[in-house]
This record gives C-alpha cells, structure tokens and sequence, in this order.
C-alpha cells in the first residue's frame, strides 16, 4: 500500500465512545480521561463483541464514565454499582460487565458490596480510579485520602488511616488484583486487558490526577505535574504481597499485578453443587431465559464487530 | 499527501497533523483542555504547547519536530480529552528499511 | 401472553401467604430474585431459593436489602422479571432504589410483609403502617402502584398482577402484604398455566437507529430495550432526555417528571382496583384494605344485626388511590369508616376525596394483632349517628 | 358445619405446627371445607413454646384467628397452662397424659388425655407423638373424616416416613375409639 | 437557658443558608455531627469541619449516610446535641434511622437540602419534593417536626428552633431547606448569646431506682438519662414498655406507639409556627413554605395590582400541619392556592383540611428552578373567579 | 476464715445481668450465653467501673446480648451497631464501648461498618459470635456460612466462598485480632479481657454453636456436640498469619491471638493533627463538654465499684 | 455446713449444691435449659444429668461425686443459662494442706 | 435604590464567585442595602463556566434570581455568549477586553471593555483578574460606595493579600474613571 492510498484511521476510541456528548464534563488534566484511553483500547484488543459488554458505574467524577461509553451503559445509585451489575451479570452471563467507578464510589459508600462482591467471586470486572477524594462533590476526604491532606471536610489536614486497597480486595476474595497509575497507559492497557479475559471478579486500583479539587489543595500542581509525580515515585513489583503495598505520601508507590489466582466465580459454583444435589433436574444455569426472547424481533440490529 | 488523507482528518473534528516519515499526530485543537499530557509524554518530543487558545480559551499542543514522530500513539492514549491521536504513516516494515 | 407452565404449579394447595407469593411470581415469568432474609418475609425468598433452581430461574441472597434493591434492577435491564421481598426495616433501605426504579423506568416488584413498627417494633407481629411509606418513601416526585392480598390466594393471584402492571407502567410495583396474610394458610387453587395472562416486557419494534428508550408512547409509558444487542442504551437516575443523557436543567425535568407522575395519575382507572358490596342504599361505607378487610366484615356483620345500613368498599390496588369512587360515594352516604392497623394513613385519602360531604371516621390500631371486629362495629353504629 | 376453633400447643420440636397443616389440609384440600390456619412463635420462644390455631368452617373464613378455641390439645404443661384459661365454656381439651397435668383450671369442660409420647416411643420413634394425638383428635371430635385426615398427613410427612407416621395416626385412633 | 457564647458568631454576615445552619446549630449548643458529603448540602458540613474543632465539638465524616444517621443517635445518647446533613438520596438512606430515632426518642436533628428529584435527578438545583417522604418515609406510625426556612437568616433561626424543639419532644426534628435557600447567600444577624434561647437537655432528676426511662411526663415525653451514671439504660428499637425492656405484644405496641404518635399530634398547637399576612378579608389564601413563599409574594403582588384580594399563610413548621387554621380560613374564603416545588405534596394536606368549604388549587413544579411568580398570580386570578 | 462462717458467693455473672429478664430467650446448647459468662468475668477483671462500659448490639440472636448486659446497653439497628457505638464513644471517650453482635450483623449488612472502624482505628471492642448463620431469622445462608452447608435460602447446600474474618479484619485495620471458640472459656476470658485493656478497634471471632438452626441441619448434632467438635478440631496457633485462619470444614480450625500491634486511635490521630495545625487555639477533645452536665445534679447516682 | 451458706445459696433461686472439701457446684435447675456443657466440661467429672424434668421439661446437671469438685467454676464459665458455678469451700493453701 | 439585577460570569479559576460575594457584602453589610447573592456550578461545569447572580435593592429581595440583569459582568467569551441575551435592554455590559468578542448581539445596550487580565498581569497576578473587573464596576456603575467595596474586598480576601487585592481594585477604579 502505497502511502497516498492511506487513510488516516480515525482515533479509535471514537467508536467507542458517545462522541456527540463531547466536550466531557471532566476538567483540563483529570486523569480519567487517559484511563478511558487504556479502557477503550484494552476492550478493543479483548476482542469481545461490543454488544456483549456492560459498564456500570455509581455516582461521581468517574461515574460519568459509562455515560461516555457507547456500549450499554448504566449509571446508577452512589455506591451500588456492584450489586446492580451483580443483577446484571447473573441475568446476562455472556456479556462481560465491568464496574468503573471512583474510590469514594467503591471503597466509602460501596465498600460492603466489594468486599461481599470479591467474597462470591462475581464475574466482574472492577476498575477503581482512585484520587484520593470526593471530586463530584467538591474534594472531601475519604477512606482512600493520605492522612495529612487537606480537603474541603478536613481543612487543617486529614488523620484517618487510608485503606490499602489491593490488600483489602485480596483479603476479600478477588483473584486478580493489580495497581497502576493514569501514567502507565501501556501496563493499564494490559491490565484490563488481562481483567476482560480473567474469569472472576477482578480489582483494578488506578491512581489518577484529580488537580481541580485534590492536587491543587495537596502541594501536587498541575494534572501533569502529578503524572510525573507518578512517573517519579512508581515502582513495578508484580507479585507484591499485597500486605505491604500501602500508599505513603512522599514514598514509593507500588504498582503491578499483585494477585492472580484461580477459584470457581459464584455461577461455576451454583451450577456444580445444584447439579451435586440436584442431578438431572437441574438444569445448568446459563442466564434467564426470556419469555419473549428479544432476539427473535431484534435479531437484525444486533452488531457482530 | 493524498487529499483523501486530508479529508478523511477533516472529518474528525477539524483535526490537525503533519505527516513524519514513521508516523504524525492528529490534533482535534477544539476539543483540547490544555492539560499537557501529550507534549510531556511523547516520547520523540515532536509537540509543544500553542502560545495560542482554542475558542475555550485553553492552550492545545503543535508540532514542533514532525519527523521525529513514530506513530506510537503514546499521545492518544494519554489525552484525557480524545484530542490528539498518533498514527503510523508508514508500514512496520518500511520503518525499518529506512532504519 | 399466557404462563409459562415450568412456573405454574397447577392445583390446589394448603400454603401460606408468603409461599402462595413465590407461586405468584413463578407463574408471572419471575425468574430473578434478590433478597435478605427478614421476618416475617422470609419465607417468600425461601421457598424462591427452593423452587427457582428446577425452573432456570436464580435467587441470590445479597449483603443487604441496599443491595437486594439494586441487584433486581440490574436483572431487570438484563431481561429478567424481578422480585424482591422484605419488611419494614428492609424497605426503608430500598428508598433510594425505589426512587432509581421509578426514575429509570425499570420493571420490578417489592413485596413488603407489613410487621409492627417503627424500627425493629414487633417482627412476628402484623401492622399495615407502611402504606403511606410506600406512596412517598423515596425523594422527590414519582407515581407507583401498590396493591394489597387479604389471603393467600391473593397473595398469588396478585403478585401476578403486580407483575403485570409493573411490565405494562414500567413502574416499581409493590405488594404490601401484612404478616397475618403471609403468615396465613389457606387452600390456594392454582389455574392451568394456559388460563394465566401475563404481559410481556415492551420491547420496541423499532431498530437501533430509530429508536429513543425514553420516548414515550400513547400511554406515556416508553418501551424498552433488551441489552445486549448494540442499541447500546444508557440508563442514569440523573434527569434524563428521551435518549436517556443526563440534562441538567428545569425544562427537561418538567418533562421528565410530570410524566412520571402522570403515567400514573392518568391511567389511574385503568390500574384501579377495588371491590363493593351492599354499598347501595347504605348509610355507612367502610373503606379497607389487606387483613383489615376480612375483620372489617366481621364488624359489619355486627353492625347490620343491629340494623345498620353498612356497605365496604375493599381497595385491591391501593396506589393509585381510586378518589374519584369516593368522591361520587361521599354525596350518597353519611359517613365513611376506615380501620387500618396504623394510626391514620389511607384514611387521610378517604377524608381528602369526601371532602367534608361525608364524614370520615378513622378505626386506629397500632399494630401487633388485629382489630378487635366490635371495634369496629362500634365506630359503624357511631357514625349513622 | 359453622365455625370451629382449634389450638395446638407444645415444644417446637413436637410438630405442633405440622399438626396444624395437617388438619387444615384434611379439612381445606380433602374435606370440602375452609380452613385457615396460623402459626405462631416468635423471638421469645426460640426453640421453646408454639402453637398453632385452626379454623374450621363451611363458611366463608373471614376473622383469621383464634379466639376462643372450641377444643385445645395441649402437647406440654406450658402449652395447657397458658391457653386453658381461653378453652370455650363448652370446649374440649385434649392433652398428653404423662406431660400434663390438668388442674382445677379446666373447669366443667371437657377432657381427655393419651399418653401419646408413651405410644410413639413404643412405635420407635418419639417424633411422632404429633400423629398420635392427631389421631386421637380424629377419633374424639368426628371433626373430620378419617380418610381426609390420612391422605392429609400423607402429602404432608417427609417422604419414606407414610408408613410410620400413619401407623402412628392409627394408634391414635384406636386409643381414642377404645377409651 | 442561654446559649454557650463559644459558638455564637455574633455580628452581621453575608453567608448563604448553608453557613448559616452551621452557625445556627452552633448557637443550639451542637457539638457532635456526622456527616457524609452530597450536593447541595455539602456546604454545612464543611463548615462544621472547619468551626467545630475550635469550640471542642466533634464532627466525623463517615462511611455513608446509613452511618452518618446513626452515628449522631449514638453520640446523642452520649450527651451530646446532634445534627446530619443530606439532600435527597441520601436522604432516602437515613429513613430507617430515623424510625429508630423515633422510637428511641433520641433528640436530634436533620437537615435535608432539598434538590430534584427523584433519584440523582438535578443534584444542583432546586426542589421541594421530600416534603411528604420527611413525613412517611420509615416504616411504621411515628410523629416528627419539620421546619422550613426561606432565607439565610431562617436557616440560622430555624435550626435552632429545631434543635430546641429535638430536645423538648425527644423527637426527630428536621431543618427541610431546599438548595436556593441553601446556596442563597443574603446578610445573616447573629444576636448576642445571652440573646439566645436554648433547651437544654431533659434530664432526670429522680435517682436510679426510682427513675424509668420511658415513664412519660405530661407533655407525654419522658426525661432522659445521661449514659455512664449508673443507670443501666436499655435502649431498644424493639417495642418496649417503661423500663426499655423489649415486650412483644400488642397492648405493650398500642401504649407506645399511640404515644409516640399522640406527643406531636397534642402537642401540635404549641409546635406550631405559621406566619399570615392579609387574611383579613382575603378571597384567596396563599399557603406556601421554603423559597417558595418568596417566589409567591411576587405571585400574590402582581395579583394584588389586578385588584385581587389575597393572603397568604407561610408554614414555618411544616409538620405537624396546622390543619386547625385551614379548617378555620376555609369557611371565610374562596379557595386556597398552594405553590410547590413538587407535584403536589402539603397541598394534599391543605385539600383535606378544607374540606370543600373552600377549593384548594396546586401550583405545581417539578423543581430545577423556582416558580415564575406569573405563574402564582395567574392561578390566584382564576381562583377567585 | 473458717469454713463455717463463709457465705456462697453469689455467680458473679447475676451482678452483671438483668437478672430480672432471666430465663433469657436463647435455645438450648446455644454458645452465646457462654460467652456472655465469659465476658462477664473478664469486665470483672478489668476493674472497669460498670458504669464506664456500655454494651452495644445490632440485630439478631447475638444482637439480645445488649439487653441482658446490666450495663448501659443498646440495641440498635440491624448492622449499624459499630456506628453506633461510633458516636457514643467519640461523644463520650472516658466510656468502654462493646459491641457484641453476630456474624451476619457485623460482617453481612454491618460489613462496610466493619472495615471502616478498623481503618480509623476507632476505639471500639468488637465481638463477634460467628455461628455461621442468620439465626435470629431463622437459619439462612450468610458471608460465615461454609460452602456445603444447608440453611433455609440455601436449600441444596450453600457454594459461596465464606470470609476468612480475622484476615478481613487486619486488612482493614484492627490492632487486634483473634479467634475463639466459645469451648475455650478461658483462653475466651483472657481474649476479652485483653481487647478491653487495648487500645483502638479490637476484633474478636468467637466460633459458637447454634444447634437449633444451623447445627441440626449440617450434621453436627447438638450443641454440646458441636462444642466437642471444637475442642477435637481447634488449632493454637497465636501469631498465625490471617491469610492462612480461613475455616475450612473438616479441617482444623485456627485459634488464638492473630494480631497485635499499636497504632493511633482516631481520636488520637485526630487530637494530634488538629494541635499541629491550629496550635494553641485548638482545645484538646476529650469528649463533648454538655452545656448542662448532669454529674452534678446526678452525681450521687454515680456508681463507684 | 452452716445455716449461713444454705441460706445464701437459697437466695440464688433454689440453687442446689453438695460440698466437697475443695469446692462444689451450685445448680439452680430451674433455669436449666438442659444443654449438658458442664457435665461434658466439667474437669472432674462431678456432675451428670439428670433422669427427671425441671418444670420446663429439661433434664439438669446433679452431683454424682461431690468430693472430686475443685470449684473450678468451668462449669459456670460454660452453662449459657447462669444456671450453674462452682465455689471453691476451702482456701487454696488449705487445699493444698489437704493434699 | 429599586431592584438592581447583576450577573458576573467567567471561568471557574477567575473569581466570579468572589466576585459576587465582594458586592454583596458592599451592599448588605457596609451600604446599607439588600443583597441575595446566588452561585451556579453544575457537575457539567466542573472547572469551566461558572455564574453569580446578585440582586441588590433598598427593599425586600424577595424572589432571588436574576431574571434580566440590569448590569452583566463577563469575564470570558462562554459567559459572554451564553448571558449576553438575557440582559436588559437598557441594560450595561462589562466585559474583560482581551477575552471576550462583543458582537451584534450586544445590541443597543452600553457595554464597556476593560484589558482586566493584562492589569492584573501587571500587577504580577493574574489571580486578582476579579478585583480589576470590581474596580471597573465600581467606577462605571456607582451602585455601591467605594469604601462599601473596599471595605468588602478587605473582609473577603485571604489575609495578606488585602494590599494586593485592593490595589487591583483601584486599578479597576482607575481605569473605569479614566476610559
Ligand atoms: C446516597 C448518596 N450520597 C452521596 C452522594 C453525593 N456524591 C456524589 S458523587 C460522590 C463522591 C464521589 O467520589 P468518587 O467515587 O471518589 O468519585 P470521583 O468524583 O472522585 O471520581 C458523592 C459523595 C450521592 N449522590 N448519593
Ligand atoms: C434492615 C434489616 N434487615 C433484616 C433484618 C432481619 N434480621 C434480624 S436478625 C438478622 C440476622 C442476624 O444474624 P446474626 O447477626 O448472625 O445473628 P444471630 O441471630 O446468628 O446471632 C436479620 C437478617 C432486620 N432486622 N433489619
Ligand atoms: S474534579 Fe477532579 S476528578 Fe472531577 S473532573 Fe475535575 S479533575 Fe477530574
Ligand atoms: S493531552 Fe489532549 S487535552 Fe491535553 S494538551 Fe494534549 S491534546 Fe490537549
Ligand atoms: S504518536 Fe507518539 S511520537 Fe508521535 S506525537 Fe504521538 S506520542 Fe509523540
Ligand atoms: S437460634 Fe441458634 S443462635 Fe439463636 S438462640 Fe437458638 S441456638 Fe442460639
Ligand atoms: S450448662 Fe447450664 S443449662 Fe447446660 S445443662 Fe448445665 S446447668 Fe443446665
Ligand atoms: S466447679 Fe469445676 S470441678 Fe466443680 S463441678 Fe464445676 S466444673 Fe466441675
Ligand atoms: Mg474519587
Ligand atoms: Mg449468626
């Protein structure tokens, strides 16, 4: 092919994306964006029908991110993305459902449906931007805020203990858990990659700029001041014991993929002790079927990408 | 260039590129927030920062040394804005026959 | 549509409220339900758990009831008639999700086994002290329909229609049993599947392009839209277009809003049900409602011994509340008598519709049994006073 | 028949509630008649007191509970204790002879006990003193036809347990025709 | 008794409704909040974050607002006089606490910021649309207190009313701002604190073998107990008789519910605060509360030049309703004309209290914004005719 | 002192319950009310004044431990007791505050209540009676309930993966943690008396049997059975990492103190940031100061033992 | 035995006890639930149940070898009812006097 | 002094809010007036457009909004073109020189520009944008008195900037009084 035949691509996260609800609401230098990105591009390269995915986010910064997403979408309560997609997935098993949603979405409001969500091993996908506050509601502290920070409720500097999230997501039950940062674009992309393809509920932590109400306030400067703040202080330690990957301002931060194992998710283990007990009357589940199966009228919209 | 090039990078936006030999960026100037991401982290330095705004009144990246890009799309993937894209202009192959 | 025979344990049985509810939701096309156990509830989701693996439906027990509330509405977008099933202190954590539900116009059903409360009050022990709860429990404005079994048999044949209506309104609908019709036993006959109508889910005809999942049709209801097949369809509690995008502004909450309320409030005779008897010629009319209902009867009987002209007019659907029947009945009779095991609340309907031209006599019980029927007939023989 | 009114008493695990549903089936499935049964235990009574109430009728059944029981059986002293004092003027108690001792409380009414425990323990199994005071019910009140009443507790037991538990019925029977 | 000087601001402020409630709860003696953050109310905690440190209070952000409602129950048993702040949603999470503040007869105090709704809805603008959920919206009969400010300046005033009122009624009592009064930023007067009234405490003064804890006093309220003395209090969610002891029966329900209950509905009169202007001679009555009554004054002023004649009642207590004036003005006018930033909710209660003697008209809105005062006026216009 | 002039002591526990409440309303060969007389001796030991302690319970059998404790004593909502407990302490920190409350309640509905506790550090004892079930509603499946089990909502055995709670717990932050079965009444004691002497969240499992509901249906007999079957299987092992403390059925059953170090509570985090910022201006918080103390019109129903 | 100590123990509900020369348990049947804890638990094999019902219809613990108790009051750290303790009737030293 | 309408936008970062608080608090608390200040940001507008609404009167402010500002203050081109409409048709425009476009839609109304940022540049912060524009108002306008504003200004500014903040205010002042 010669070069004057070429066209030029177009970007390839506009396929992915509602782009007639472009400019998003995010502000200049939030890292959301970026990781939207990875998102975009690690769906593409799951190869999975776009028609076959869900995302499911609470309410926030980052809970806008399914109403930017051209696949179907939801945008539901504050804090209870888990359990709406837990629903979901268990009425839908063949579609890959991924939760992405913010730190005081998943980990304040949410924490009991994650852990419990980790507990069953529900097949979802859990991305978790964490930038160590409320931003939707102004910058307030929360259970992933440094102590020492200043936020909106904690004026004269935070001093709870923050979670460590990998070690809190491990010892719940997820078997895959990684830790990246908004900088690493090219390790995210894998790793929600890897996330789509693993079977279970998977936990993302992604450290991500909120400059407007978290950096500016936090002597981080700009969005990109603190990208390479991330750049500066990450270390990649695949296989880290969780244990020890608490964020401390000021030292290392550890990234990489820290759990990987393998368990049966809640649906392997329905269908096998229904069957144990059940025998030939059960019927192995394999989501609900519809009275009115849909397809038959709609069999022609569906897209095969 | 082709005119198809062309058009086809009009479509998207008003985008704006200069084709290198390896590959160039694609700038939707209008959609950019400024933040810098994609000068800062492109690995060949071929963008800098515009003295000038966009209507929004934000600063929104050029090229400064376009036959330094190598298509890697490093950009695309960290503008939080889907303003700036990276494409390859020329086959892998080709890349490394001219290297 | 007819039933789904898999769902419909046809014939009859001796079983309780709660269980004849299970049955009811088999034979809808249920075939999703989340719960947490609470008395006197727990049974429903019981025998759910028993019963739904045979016929290729799933029950999953959640952390909470903020979780039961929400996984049912993600079931939902993903096809699948849902239930949920819990009681007062339960219910008041599915506020929020009941107003999600009502915003984002997702079919399901709540069933509430009304015990005495407020807070953890009575667990074992009956009350129909939720029912104003069940009208305005959630912020803001929205329209649901609420309807009220006073036996078992009821308890199945109406969780059916809740079903129904909640498909055809693609509203939140509620069941508000009380624990003396859950926790009752009774002979319950279950049809023939083929004599059972159930309403599908309202799919669009209209292909991805063409179609807007909020737009509504005549009957201000919209259709859906089943996942998985490209409309890639967005589904937020934010005030919302007919393309389902956030719109943050006073014109497209109007829009939003009033139709909520009114697809509701205008197909409200359409919803309604209720049923009389003896109420011409009567002096009295006594309005009731659930377990209530079959003491009322007993009053009256009292009350007509003694030669009192005394009617009932028993609410089957509760929400929306049949006003209109009032009005007309309140310029023909002297008075209206409402026993409730509350102190007071749908009886606040009854007295806004006869609107001073019939008296309006509340019987108040705070719960924990039933009225005692000479109760009731005494505040009859009053109010032809 | 008009109105009847029934009230089971015992320990949990002497199957008070089972005794319930199985007279209501007789009457409600297989006896052409209404019945409406409510069971009751609450937090209190963890593993210890319940009951259950019953009403018979070929009426409509519209007051749900009982009132004023027209026969009682009482399976423990607790039982006996707590809801003689409502047993109707006219009632009929039935008790467990060896658990209960009647006093003074029961007044002009009606009694008769079994000592069911004694009758299921020689049938090997103590779980069954339910079926024998069932069938000593059948046999004292003709509330209900015998063969209602057998294919009730059929439907009702644990598969594989009919024969046991029917035998158990039969005995109750028997002692009630014989005594 | 006197407010505390420490947290009295005395002065004059340009602050919005948000501050001022900060600074109003401060004035009451409030050292203990818990709060969880939620647009448009956010502001109020923020402040108390900022303020409480210095005047030895205590607030704690929590895990969510199911732990924010009940964190202050906790800490009001440990003495101390208690506020949390939502808006809608979370608003919806807190019902179940409030319900055992109910029954516990805890005092405290809660303050939603009214936005649009239902669901997420508009979270930045506008709306009045809780009014009847801040009524009904937990489970089972209970008696509360709402007030509603219409100006910075009320929200200062007002929130001390409500905690003086918590304290005198040991009873849930809410601060029902909506997001323009919360986000309006007007002059504020803060009196001197020896200018302050505040209601301290009930304490027992009997000893501990003498004194049981629900043993109501005349007003129906018992005294409390402080914890850590020796008492051995037993507070319980569950139906309970004097002592705090669980009771599981329905006379135990009857004695304590009819008194929870019957303590706001007796003492309604002296909860009661409404303002009137022009009655006298009126054909048409404005009844309205919050912004709105603002919002109709512009109304009832363009009716005015057209010659109308036109009231209006402002609610400053919101509940319990003052049922008893409307049935009094209903005999001497035309009709009512109720203005509500929701579809319909006090207006209800206005419509059943007048009882056709006067007609009673809704102004409906679905919030986002305010009326447009023509919109009032022009519904007062067709009232009279 | 000889024997003839001594009196029997009064069973210690009667000054410590309401006695007049007797018999309580749990089953028999039900564990809670022995780790009550556990509990019992170990205030005692504490020489905790009665009135400094206060017992606060959620919902459930466990959740009734609150109203037979002659203490302050709460019984609040279901799952909300550590919040609870939250406020009381922080208003009045000089107090001892217990929870005690079951498994599902603090781990099921309570669980987000849990972590976040144990993340800041609240100075609240956490006590934990696991009998694997709801039983309170009963006997359904729950987070505790081992896969395989029968419970009412799980009629054809349970096949979700349960919590390994001190493992939950020490990710989330609690400075101690330790498991118990309620066979071991002594070690039970100590366990307790320790959490009491501890400063900050302390977690405590105490594995108990609920012959009634989830004993009878799953095979362990009675409850004196099920406690022989503790004594058979349980394991010392003080220092155990948590990871390793799952139960798995059939197997041994990990026991002892798990997890004990120091870190600030709350408040003192709390007193410390807000001294570093504000200096002098900030009065130290030592509790609520109540406009109308009531010591003084109370002072003499103080009791002082 | 004193008047003293019966007294005392009559007090507790009709608690029933049998001294040893160490220590003897103190059972208050009544409040039996009959669970068999202290029997199964008690070191010394004092105690087993009993043939008859409490008026509850529970089996309780009765004394079978009264000398062997050392009041080590497992029993009443292990009976979920409060309805067993052990005292300890002789002081320590004199307990190991005795031995 | 009837019912005056001001509206201030501009983006998040320029003070716009600050702005509005200054002049109400010129107004309510050292002019003797009434003033209702309102504020809009959405979650649309994170860190861009944002508003103040102010209405000052010498009666009671009853309904709060602006409807039709009587002044609009635009600081960049987004506020321009969004409010431009709703201003009164007698109405006075205010707008930063450098950033906003004034064009046909303006009308017949007055408007008067000001290079504000480049001031404040020069006064070595571009922060104090805000104060420039306030000095502006205040000399064009005379709807508050000078000392109101400053003293306004000096309550309402983080402490140690009070000198910065009101020489950019004079700026403002200056220039309004000079063009
Ligand atoms: C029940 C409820 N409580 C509170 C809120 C208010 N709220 C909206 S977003 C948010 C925080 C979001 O924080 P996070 O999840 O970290 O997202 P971010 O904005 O930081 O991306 C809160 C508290 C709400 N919408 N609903
Ligand atoms: C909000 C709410 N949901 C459900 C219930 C019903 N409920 C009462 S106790 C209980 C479970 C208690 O289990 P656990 O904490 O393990 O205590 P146990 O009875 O086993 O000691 C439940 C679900 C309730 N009271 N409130
Ligand atoms: S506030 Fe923070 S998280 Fe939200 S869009 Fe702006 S930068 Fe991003
Ligand atoms: S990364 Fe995107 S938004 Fe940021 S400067 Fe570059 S083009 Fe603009
Ligand atoms: S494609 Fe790569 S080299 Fe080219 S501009 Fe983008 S980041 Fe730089
Ligand atoms: S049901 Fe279980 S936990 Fe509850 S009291 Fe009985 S044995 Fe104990
Ligand atoms: S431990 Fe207590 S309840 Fe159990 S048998 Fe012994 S005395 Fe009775
Ligand atoms: S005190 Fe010790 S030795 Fe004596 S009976 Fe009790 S357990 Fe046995
Ligand atoms: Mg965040
Ligand atoms: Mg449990």
């Amino acid at each position: 092919m010669s070069m004057a035949e070429m066209e030029v691509p177009r970007n390839v996260v506009e396929e992915y994306l509602c782009m007639d609800r472009m400019p998003h609401m995010w502000c200049s230098g939030c890292g959301i964006g970026t990781t939207v990105n990875c998102f975009v591009r690690a769906i593409e390269r799951s190869k999975i029908p776009r028609n076959k995915i869900a995302v499911v986010s609470g309410i926030g910064c980052t809970g806008r991110v399914a109403g930017y997403i051209a696949t179907d979408s939801f945008h539901t309560t504050h804090g209870r993305a888990i359990p709406f997609a837990t629903g979901l997935k268990l009425a839908r098993p063949e579609m890959t459902v991924i939760v992405y949603s913010g730190d005081g979405d998943l980990i304040a409001i949410g924490g009991n449906h994650l852990i419990h969500g980790a507990r069953r091993n529900i097949d979802l996908k859990i991305i978790c931007i964490n930038n160590f506050t409320y931003a939707m509601t102004g910058g307030q502290a929360g259970p992933t805020t440094p102590p020492g920070s200043i936020s909106t409720t904690a004026p004269y500097g935070g001093f709870e203990q923050e979670f460590n999230l990998p070690y809190l997501a491990e010892s719940s039950g997820a078997v895959y858990v990684a830790r990246w940062t908004s900088f690493h674009v090219t390790q995210l992309t894998r790793a929600m990659a890897e996330c789509l393809k693993k079977k279970g509920m998977t936990f993302l932590e992604i450290i991500t700029p909120c400059p407007t109400l978290y950096g500016r306030r936090n002597r981080q400067g700009t969005g990109v001041d603190t990208m390479k703040m991330y750049r500066e202080m990450s270390v990649v330690k695949h296989g880290a014991d969780t244990k020890e990957a608490a964020i401390v301002p000021g030292k290392e931060i550890l990234v990489g993929r820290f759990v990987d194992i393998d368990r049966p998710t809640f649906l392997d283990g329905y269908n096998k002790q229904m069957k144990s007990r059940l025998g030939e009357r059960f019927p192995e589940y394999r989501g609900i079927s519809e009275e009115s199966d849909p397809l038959e009228q709609h069999g022609e919209n569906e897209i095969e990408q | 260039m082709s005119a198809e090039v062309n058009s086809a990078i009009k479509s998207s936006e008003e985008a704006k590129e200069r084709k290198g030999p390896k590959g160039c960026p694609v700038i939707t100037a209008e959609r950019c927030k400024g933040c810098g991401f994609c000068v800062e982290f492109c690995p060949s330095n071929v963008l800098r920062m515009s003295r000038s705004f966009n209507s929004k009144g934000y600063h929104h990246p050029e090229i400064v040394d376009a036959e330094a890009c190598t298509g890697c799309d490093l950009c695309g993937m960290y503008c939080p804005d889907f303003a700036i894209y990276g494409i390859r202009t020329g086959g892998k192959k080709r890349m490394k026959d001219e290297g | 549509m007819k039933a789904d025979p898999a769902g419909v344990l046809t014939g009859a049985h001796f079983i309780d409220g709660d269980h004849a509810c299970c049955e009811g939701a088999l034979a809808a096309g249920c075939r999703f339900s989340a719960g947490y156990p609470i008395t006197p509830s727990t049974e429903v989701v019981e025998r759910i758990a028993a019963r739904f693996p045979h016929v290729g439906g799933m029950f999953i027990q959640m952390e909470d009831e903020l979780a039961a509330s929400i996984a049912i509405l993600g079931a939902a977008w993903g096809g699948a008639k849902v239930l949920t099933v819990t009681s007062g202190p339960g219910f008041s954590l599915m506020m929020e999700h009941i107003g999600f539900a009502a915003m984002t116009e997702t079919p399901c059903v709540f069933v509430d086994v009304q015990r005495a409360g407020p807070s953890t009050g009575l667990p074992t022990l009956p009350a129909q002290a939720d029912m104003m709860q069940v009208r305005w429990g959630s912020h803001g404005d929205y329209g649901i329909i609420a309807l009220s079994p006073n036996s078992p048999q009821e308890c199945f044949n109406l969780t059916i229609e809740a079903f129904n209506l909640a498909e055809t309104y693609r509203v939140p609908t509620f069941l508000m049993m009380d624990e003396s019709v859950g926790h009752m036993t009774e002979r319950v006959v279950i049809p023939a599947a083929d004599e059972i109508e159930v309403v599908p889910r309202r799919y669009t005809s209209k292909p991805s392009g063409e179609y807007l999942p909020y737009e509504p049709e005549e009957d201000l209801v919209p259709a859906m839209v089943p996942v998985g097949r490209g409309y890639n369809v967005h589904v937020t509690g934010l005030t919302h277009d007919e393309r389902g995008y956030p719109v943050m502004n006073a014109a497209a909450q109007d829009r939003l809003i009033r139709r909520l309320v009114d697809k509701i409030r205008k197909n409200a005779r359409r919803i309604a049900r209720y049923e009389e008897s003896r109420i011409e010629g009567a002096d009295v009319v006594v309005v009731s409602y659930g377990i209530t209902s079959r003491v009322a009867m007993e009053g009256i009987r009292l009350a007509r011994e003694n030669g009192i002209k005394v009617g009932i007019l028993r609410l089957v659907v509760v929400w929306p509340f049949p006003g209109w029947r009032i009005a007309e009945l309140s310029g023909q009779i002297k008075a209206f008598v409402v026993p409730e095991l509350n102190m007071g609340q749908m009886v606040l309907e009854v007295e806004r519709y006869a609107a001073g031209r019939a008296k309006t006599h509340c019987v108040p019980h705070a719960g924990g049994t039933v009225h005692d029927p000479k109760e009731i007939a005494t505040v009859i023989e009053e109010a032809v006073k | 028949m008009s109105r009847t009114e029934v009230k089971i008493g015992g320990f949990g695990g002497q199957g008070v509630i089972l005794t319930g549903l199985v007279l209501g089936k007789a009457a409600a499935l297989y006896g052409g008649l209404n019945a409406t049964m409510i069971q009751s235990f609450g937090p209190e009574a963890r593993g210890s007191a319940c009951s259950s109430q019953l009403v018979i009728s070929d009426q409509e059944i519209l007051y749900p509970y009982v009132r004023q029981p027209n026969i009682l059986v009482a399976i423990n002293q607790e039982a006996y204790t707590k809801f003689v004092p409502e047993l109707a003027p006219d009632g009929l108690l039935l008790f467990e002879e060896d658990l209960v001792h009647v006093d003074e409380r029961v007044g002009h009414r009606r009694a008769r006990g079994i000592p069911a425990t004694r009758i299921a323990e020689e049938l090997g199994n103590r779980i069954v003193v339910n079926m024998v005071m069932l069938g000593f019910f059948s046999a004292t009140t003709g509330l209900l036809r015998e063969e209602a009443v057998r294919e009730a507790v059929r439907v009702s037991v644990p598969r594989g347990t009919e024969e046991l538990n029917l035998e158990a019925y039969g005995r109750g029977v028997e002692y009630g025709i014989r005594n």
